[in-house]
């Protein structure tokens, strides 16, 4: 069965998604969901596992080898990217059983783990497949989903940030097949190893040159890279908690992926950095997402929203050492995608716990919340600390290497960036600590703490940040070896 | 060996562990404090004992990022700020215990938690065997007093804590890490090494810049501009303040630019790239200003707290003079300076509890009613201006000679002129204490008290019987915890008992440390080499 | 629009013609344009015709929403049911080779399995998106 | 420009310029369903551009004609990766119709400078 | 000739405000383009295209704009910004296709590497004639998969919006809206 296991990671929580219809009780769906969401985990590192071992893996989907069918191809970087995603989709999936019944009315549940179900395979469809179409059509499901996951939010702008994102996330689509379109008329094939195999003799030709910018614009609308960030901030800020804790530690992770594998597979380092001088395209925007964002951040006042502005800061990060153009700038970002995934999972599954309990997140509503919701506030704080980097959590272990790699470009300036918007991080979760820990409770005696139900898996993503943090060894380990497949062809 | 490095890790954290679980039982958890404090001194005796044997253990507990590993190493340098500190716990908790219960202060338990983990990170700090352990339980140790220094909770305390947490945050993350990554970037490596890492690694022109970056970046070392958050930070209360200001995080900090200047910089490598001159000036400033601006306050503990200031730099100065001189009086100072300053952050601790003063114009004639507190204060002032029959003496001697033997004059003088001002301005203490008339300046340009804040307002009403309650009403401490201010006039009844035992030992030490300052200046010879 | 006989009549007559041209296109798809998806929509304009004439009521009856619902999950399992029935058999994912001994038999059992996944899904889809437009107008009223 | 290139490529060209008519709809307009006509256009055109690629001067449709070998086909790579577009984008559509129909129902509206008008006053008087 | 159509469909669509008019509009403009495939031996596409774009998509169109009113309002500002975008991101484009190969050559790449083994094979290979049905239903079968399912989580999406209780107003202002 082994061999299998590329094409189940997707088929087992796709094929999961159709039968919660059937299923009346969401509860009986909720259980699917997380069996399904496990099974997809154990997938991942077990494909990991493989991968480390035995290099990449080729999956020929109907027995057609590729290019002439679809290939499911599998190699560090993808193997590492499936684990963030099925690892968060699998603590997401408990979590949400207490969330959602809270937040979404009792009809819609079953519904809920559907959409939930089809969103994760077709993130995990996203990236594992090596076809080039594939990634389209499995986008659509993901971001069908997503759009469906976000509406469900219970204030009406919940709505026009969904359709907002429909908007703008077709439109990214059709960006994308347009840039798919270009790329097949020059080679005449869909299948990315075989492209990175083609395009070489047609470089210098403009198609590809534009073909690579509507790529470039597609997947940057996905991840919401400044400034094409606008649809990102509502809709986390709109949807109900689970889906923001999934959305906000996959969903982007998901289109870095996307964008690192199109720029240095496909297109190959070398032309990303020497032909098309992506670094130097993206290293400023990614230091105006960083501090603008952040400075955003401070002065919000619906905790949702503040991490929302802070996602868009933090996937700066990750497109800031991309611009390094080095292995270790490279092994920052891949890191940072594992990490922000924990952190950023951690914080807003705490903010969950606070919905749940006083149905707001505005940043007076949690005055006092220290002493009445003691884990889930402590959670926030751990995860906060997370965010800004301190030493010991995996905030440092990205920050650090984030901070290597730009000395070792020379680029001091930036570093000293790095490290003063890292400040401002701090600023922005001080104010959810001191508005929890040093004013009055003003609300209901009776508000208790959440639920276990919610607490475990915040919990369970606040240890991880932790251990992550102090033994990084094997995610540093796995960052770089991926870092090295995508750099390949390039000097280190 | 490495068995004694975790437990002077462990021994605080179950220590806290202990204290949280016994929280319904103030005496016991009292009492836990106390064994916990106890039992750490005596593991960091034996630590000593092997130290000055010619071991050096290490332990590594865990492996953060490939080749950088949160390790500890007992070396000379870090045994000799355990000594003090562990030691010095003992006694802060003793004297926190007639505090805290003598001020009815709310969380008590909260208090003593905080205080084991601060502990426990200054344990980390002291033995931290590279660069990045030392920032991440410097970071921990940021963390862990924050607690503290907001204990009052109030808007002041919360302003505060946020100039506390955000200038030792930001120069931590800024500089400090910035020159971590950096020494990691040219040297491969940022383990403390006998000698330092960077000889043949790095340029001349980039050493002071590093070199700067600690310096700086090392914010609880408060070298101005950076030392905003030491005065800041007085709000809490005085045990804190004397923990936090004589021991613990200030130590920590100057511990820690010392640290990096022999075992990363080496002090040798300092001295021939000569990358330390302009620090000592920034120094040598930090010192003159420091005392300027102690001069001008009226409020006791913000007086101690600014002249902590200028001696922290005493210590920068030692290290950046880049030779065994000035590195044996950095670290002996670091020494005499604990003893000194906690001292004169006792007595004041105890003045406000027996006699709700705050304000050093209030003082006057009450040393005849407080005898003890004040012959300590006077011991104390004598240890930190640095005249015999004290140990400052020694830390003083070796900084000026190391300051000639740099060919640095313009220090000598520098030195001086701070002696003599620190001298002029805490000695005015003890001398209103004995000889000032009593009433005179009480109500004057302070008006009646009032302006002193809500330390003084606290003290109200609470100290009557503290000194032979002092076991056991806790328990039904917030029914009364204010008992009005018409008890004021009646206060004062001298000293509490557990505060007059703390102030006794710390300056009895003072004085012995100037008798036998040997076990300090043995230790120093081993990190500066024959 | 109900009184009007010759309409109800006309798209009486009609409907099963729709149907079967439907049907004609599914099952011609292999020589001819056309196959489970277009069959799907034919399929389900012919109910958005039928609940236009008769009114949403009455089709709801014989074609109810639980029914369209089930089948828009149904076909999903059908499809990606065929890829595991392949795999199970020996062969990869979707390997139809492996669902009989001559691989060309194989491919045209595979194919028809999946066209029928896809024009069940359709068909569900299409259907129940329509009742769920349609029934929202006239839950307004 | 040589003349060649015109009549190789106005082709292209002209399906770009409906590309961005749809596109300029897309992003222009206020009203939601307009936006969604316009995202509707700006999809088909690029469906266009795909099976303008496809296109063999001469060909046939890819539909093997028994028994003949030089048959010109049209590529059918183009039109299957269509056919998948074309239903990704009614479903697209259908539930941006649907998200629409619900902002009715909660704003009274579907013109997005109203909506924004409604969320800035609800946001003032918090 | 069918190309000036829909560039007049679509210039129309543009300048139309009354959205009944505008679905229809967008049926022609549909049903023009399936000419269009016709004509460039995309017969499947042109039959989906006509079933979809002017069929279905019309009476959704038609079933939202009954529920949502059908006049649009005058836009408000000059739409300066989208203009540019729209100019730029045009303009890229054509100088993009500078350098591919000509409309309908068969030399060009497209046409060979995969498409060769499509048209070559497949009547070997699966048996039957019509290649778009092979490549789509085996050779590229399990993106008709990802297809079918993206069908269906249109319908769960649908289902989530529509399905509710009528009247299920969002709860008051300020629970969870507004920042």
């Amino acid at each position: 069965m082994s061999a299998h296991l590329p094409i189940l990671q997707v088929v087992v929580p796709l094929l999961a998604a159709p039968f919660c219809l059937f299923l009346k009780r969401g509860r009986a769906a909720w259980g699917l969901a997380v069996l399904a969401s496990w099974a997809a985990l154990a997938i991942a590192l077990a494909l990991l596992g493989q991968v480390m071992q035995e290099g990449v893996l080729s999956y020929a989907i109907g027995d057609w080898a590729p290019p002439i069918g679809i290939e499911y191809r599998v190699d560090v970087v993808n193997a590492w990217v499936l684990v963030i995603v099925s690892g968060i989709g699998a603590v997401v999936a408990p979590y949400a059983m207490a969330s959602i019944e809270r937040e979404v009315e009792a009809g819609r549940i079953p519904l809920f783990y559907a959409a939930y179900l089809l969103c994760l395979s077709g993130l995990l469809g996203i990236t594992i497949t090596g076809d080039m179409f594939n990634v389209f059509v499995f986008l659509e499901i993901s971001s069908l989903s997503a759009y469906a996951l976000i509406a469900l939010g219970q204030a009406r702008r919940a709505l026009t940030s969904a359709f907002r994102y429909l908007i703008m996330g077709s439109v990214g689509a059709t960006f994308i097949v347009i840039g798919i379109g270009l790329l097949y008329v020059m080679t005449g094939s869909l299948n990315m190893a075989d492209l990175a195999q083609l395009l070489p003799e047609v470089w210098d030709s403009r198609t590809v040159k534009v073909a690579y910018g509507f790529l470039a614009v597609g997947f940057c609308l996905k991840l919401a890279l400044f400034p094409l960030h606008l649809w990102l901030p509502n809709a986390y800020t709109y949807a109900p908690s689970a889906v923001t804790a999934f959305m906000a530690s996959t969903a982007t992770k998901v289109a870095v992926y996307m964008l690192l594998r199109f720029f240095l597979t496909v297109f190959g380092a070398p032309f990303s950095f020497d032909v098309m001088a992506l670094d130097r395209v993206l290293l400023p925007l990614a230091l105006v997402a960083i501090a603008s964002m952040s400075l955003v951040a401070i002065f919000q006042v619906n905790v949702k929203r503040l991490l929302a502005y802070s996602s868009v800061a933090q996937i700066g990060y990750m497109i800031l050492g991309l611009s390094f153009a080095t292995v270790t700038g490279l092994t920052a970002t891949l890191l940072h995608l594992f990490n922000h995934a924990l952190m950023k999972g951690a914080l807003f599954m705490a903010m969950g716990c606070v919905m749940y309990r006083i149905g707001s997140v505005h940043i007076n509503a949690m005055a006092g919340l220290g002493r009445r919701m003691p884990w889930t506030m402590a959670a926030f704080v751990a995860g906060g600390l997370s965010l800004v980097g301190v030493p010991l959590t995996v905030g440092f272990v990205s920050k650090w290497y984030l901070i290597l790699g730009a000395l070792e470009r020379g680029w001091w300036p930036v570093a000293i960036l790095v490290l003063l918007t890292s400040l401002l991080a701090l600023v922005y979760i001080w104010r959810v600590v001191e508005a929890a820990y040093f004013r009055d409770f003003p609300g209901d005696e009776s508000t208790r703490e959440a639920p276990w139900t919610l607490l475990g898996p915040t919990w369970a993503l606040v240890a991880l940040n932790l251990y992550f943090g102090i033994d990084a060894g094997r995610t540093v380990e796995i960052a770089r070896q991926a870092a090295e497949v995508l750099m390949a062809g390039i000097g280190p | 060996m490495t068995t004694l490095l975790l437990l002077a890790l462990g021994v605080p954290v179950a220590g806290a562990a202990f204290i949280a679980l016994l929280r319904r039982n103030p005496n016991a958890r009292e009492a836990a404090s106390l064994v916990t404090a106890g039992a750490l001194f005596a593991i960091v005796l034996r630590i000593y004992q092997a130290v000055s044997g010619g071991a050096r253990p290490e332990a590594v507990l865990a492996e953060p990022l490939p080749g950088i590993r949160i390790a500890l190493e007992a070396e000379p340098l870090g045994v000799l700020f355990a000594l003090i500190a562990s030691f010095l716990w003992i006694v802060t908790t003793a004297y926190s215990i007639g505090y805290m219960r003598g001020h009815h202060e709310k969380n008590q338990t909260r208090f003593y938690l905080f205080f084991a983990f601060a502990i426990a990170s200054v344990m980390g700090v002291a033995f931290a065997g590279n660069l990045f352990t030392l920032f991440a339980f410097y970071e921990v140790l940021s963390l862990a007093t924050f607690p503290l220094v907001t204990h009052a909770g109030t808007e002041k305390a919360k302003r505060a804590g946020r100039v506390y947490l955000g200038i030792l945050f930001s120069t931590s993350v800024v500089f400090q890490l910035l020159g971590i990554i950096w020494v990691y970037a040219v040297a491969g490596t940022v383990d403390f090494e006998p000698g330092g890492i960077l000889r043949g690694n790095v340029g001349a022109g980039l050493v002071p810049i590093l070199l700067a970056l600690f310096v700086f970046g090392i914010g609880k070392a408060a070298v101005m501009p950076f030392h905003r958050w030491l005065p800041a930070a007085m709000v809490a209360p005085t045990p804190v303040s004397a923990l936090l200001h004589a021991v613990a995080v200030v130590k920590a900090g100057v511990f820690a630019v010392l640290k990096v200047t022999v075992y990363i910089f080496g002090f040798e490598f300092v001295a021939e790239t000569g990358a330390s001159v302009w620090l000592m000036w920034a120094a040598a400033a930090t010192i003159i200003l420091g005392s300027l601006v102690a001069f001008t306050k009226d409020n006791l503990k913000a007086r101690l707290a600014y002249s902590t200031v200028s001696q922290l730099s005493y210590v920068v100065l030692g290290a950046m003079l880049a030779n065994s001189l000035g590195v044996i009086g950095s670290g002996m100072h670091i020494a005499m300076h604990a003893f000194g300053k906690i001292t004169l952050f006792f007595c004041a601790g105890a003045i406000m509890v027996a006699a709700h003063k705050s304000e050093v114009s209030q003082l006057n004639g009450l040393g005849r009613r407080m005898p003890v507190t004040f012959a300590a204060f006077l011991i104390g002032t004598l240890s930190i201006v640095g005249l015999p029959p004290t140990g400052g003496a020694w830390s003083k001697w070796f900084l000026g000679v190391g300051s000639v033997e740099a060919g640095q004059i313009g220090l000598v003088a520098v030195l001086m002129l701070s002696s003599l001002l620190s001298l002029a301005y805490l000695l005015e203490i003890p001398l209103r204490g004995f000889f000032g008339k009593e009433g005179e300046g009480a109500h004057g340009a302070h008006g009646d008290g009032g302006a002193s804040g809500e330390d003084h307002a606290r003290a109200d009403g609470s100290a009557p019987g503290f000194a032979d309650r002092g076991g056991s009403h806790d328990a039904h401490d917030p029914a009364h915890a204010h008992h009005g201010p018409q008890q004021d006039a009646h206060a004062h009844h001298g000293a509490p008992r557990w505060s007059v035992a703390a102030i006794t030992v710390t300056a009895a030490a003072c004085v012995a440390l100037f008798v036998y300052p040997e076990p300090f200046y043995r230790l120093m010879t081993m990190v500066t080499g024959p | 629009m109900r009184e009007e006989v010759i309409v109800r009549v006309g798209a009486k007559v009609l409907a099963p013609f729709i149907i079967t041209f439907g049907l004609y296109v599914h099952f011609h798809g292999d020589y001819s344009p056309g196959g489970g998806f277009q069959a799907g929509v034919i399929l389900a304009a012919a109910i958005a015709l039928l609940a236009l004439v008769y009114g949403l009521d009455a089709v709801q009856k014989v074609v109810t929403p639980r029914f369209v619902r089930a089948c828009a999950a149904l076909g999903v399992i059908i499809f990606a049911g065929v890829g595991v029935v392949t795999m199970v058999l020996g062969h990869n994912y979707l390997g139809y080779n492996a669902l009989a001994h001559d691989p060309e038999h194989g491919q045209h059992y595979g194919i028809l399995g999946v066209e029928l996944g896809v024009l069940v899904t359709v068909f569900g889809v299409m259907v129940t998106v329509f009742y769920l437009f349609a029934g929202r107008r006239r839950r307004k009223q | 420009m040589s003349l060649d290139l015109l009549v190789s490529h106005y082709n292209y060209w002209v399906v770009i310029f409906l590309m961005m008519v749809g596109f300029y709809i897309l992003i222009s307009r206020g009203n939601l369903v307009k936006k969604v006509v316009g995202l509707n256009v700006f999809q088909t055109s690029v469906f266009m551009l795909y099976i303008s690629m496809g296109k063999v001067s001469g060909g046939t449709p890819p539909i093997l004609v028994y028994g003949e070998t030089d048959v010109l086909y049209s590529n059918p790579l183009p039109h299957v990766l269509i056919l998948t577009a074309i239903v990704v984008g009614i479903a697209t559509t259908s539930v941006g119709l649907a998200l629409a129909v619900r902002i009715k129902e909660a704003y009274g509206t579907i013109e997005e400078d109203e909506i924004n008008a409604i969320e800035a006053r609800t946001e003032a008087t918090e | 000739m069918l190309l000036t159509l829909l560039a007049a469909a679509g210039l129309a669509l543009l300048r139309v405000r009354n959205l009944f008019a505008v679905v229809m509009l967008a049926g022609i403009y549909s049903l023009l383009s399936a000419g269009l495939f016709t004509v460039m031996d995309a017969v499947d596409v042109a039959f989906t295209e006509a079933a979809v774009g002017a069929g279905i998509s019309t009476v959704l169109f038609l079933g939202a704009l009954a529920l949502c009113g059908h006049h649009e309002s005058k836009p408000g500002h000059t739409p300066l910004l989208p203009l540019f975008v729209v100019l730029v991101t045009g303009g890229l484009l054509v100088w993009g296709t500078m350098d591919m190969p000509g409309f309908g050559d068969p030399a060009n790449p497209v046409h060979h590497h995969v498409a060769d083994h499509y048209i070559e094979e497949s009547y070997h290979e699966i048996g039957i004639p019509n290649v778009v049905t092979s490549v789509l239903a085996s050779y590229r079968g399990y993106d008709t998969m990802g297809e079918t399912t993206v069908v269906f989580a249109a319908a769960v999406g649908v289902m989530i919006l529509l399905a509710g209780r009528l009247g299920r107003r969002p709860q008051p202002e300020g629970k969870g809206d507004g920042g």
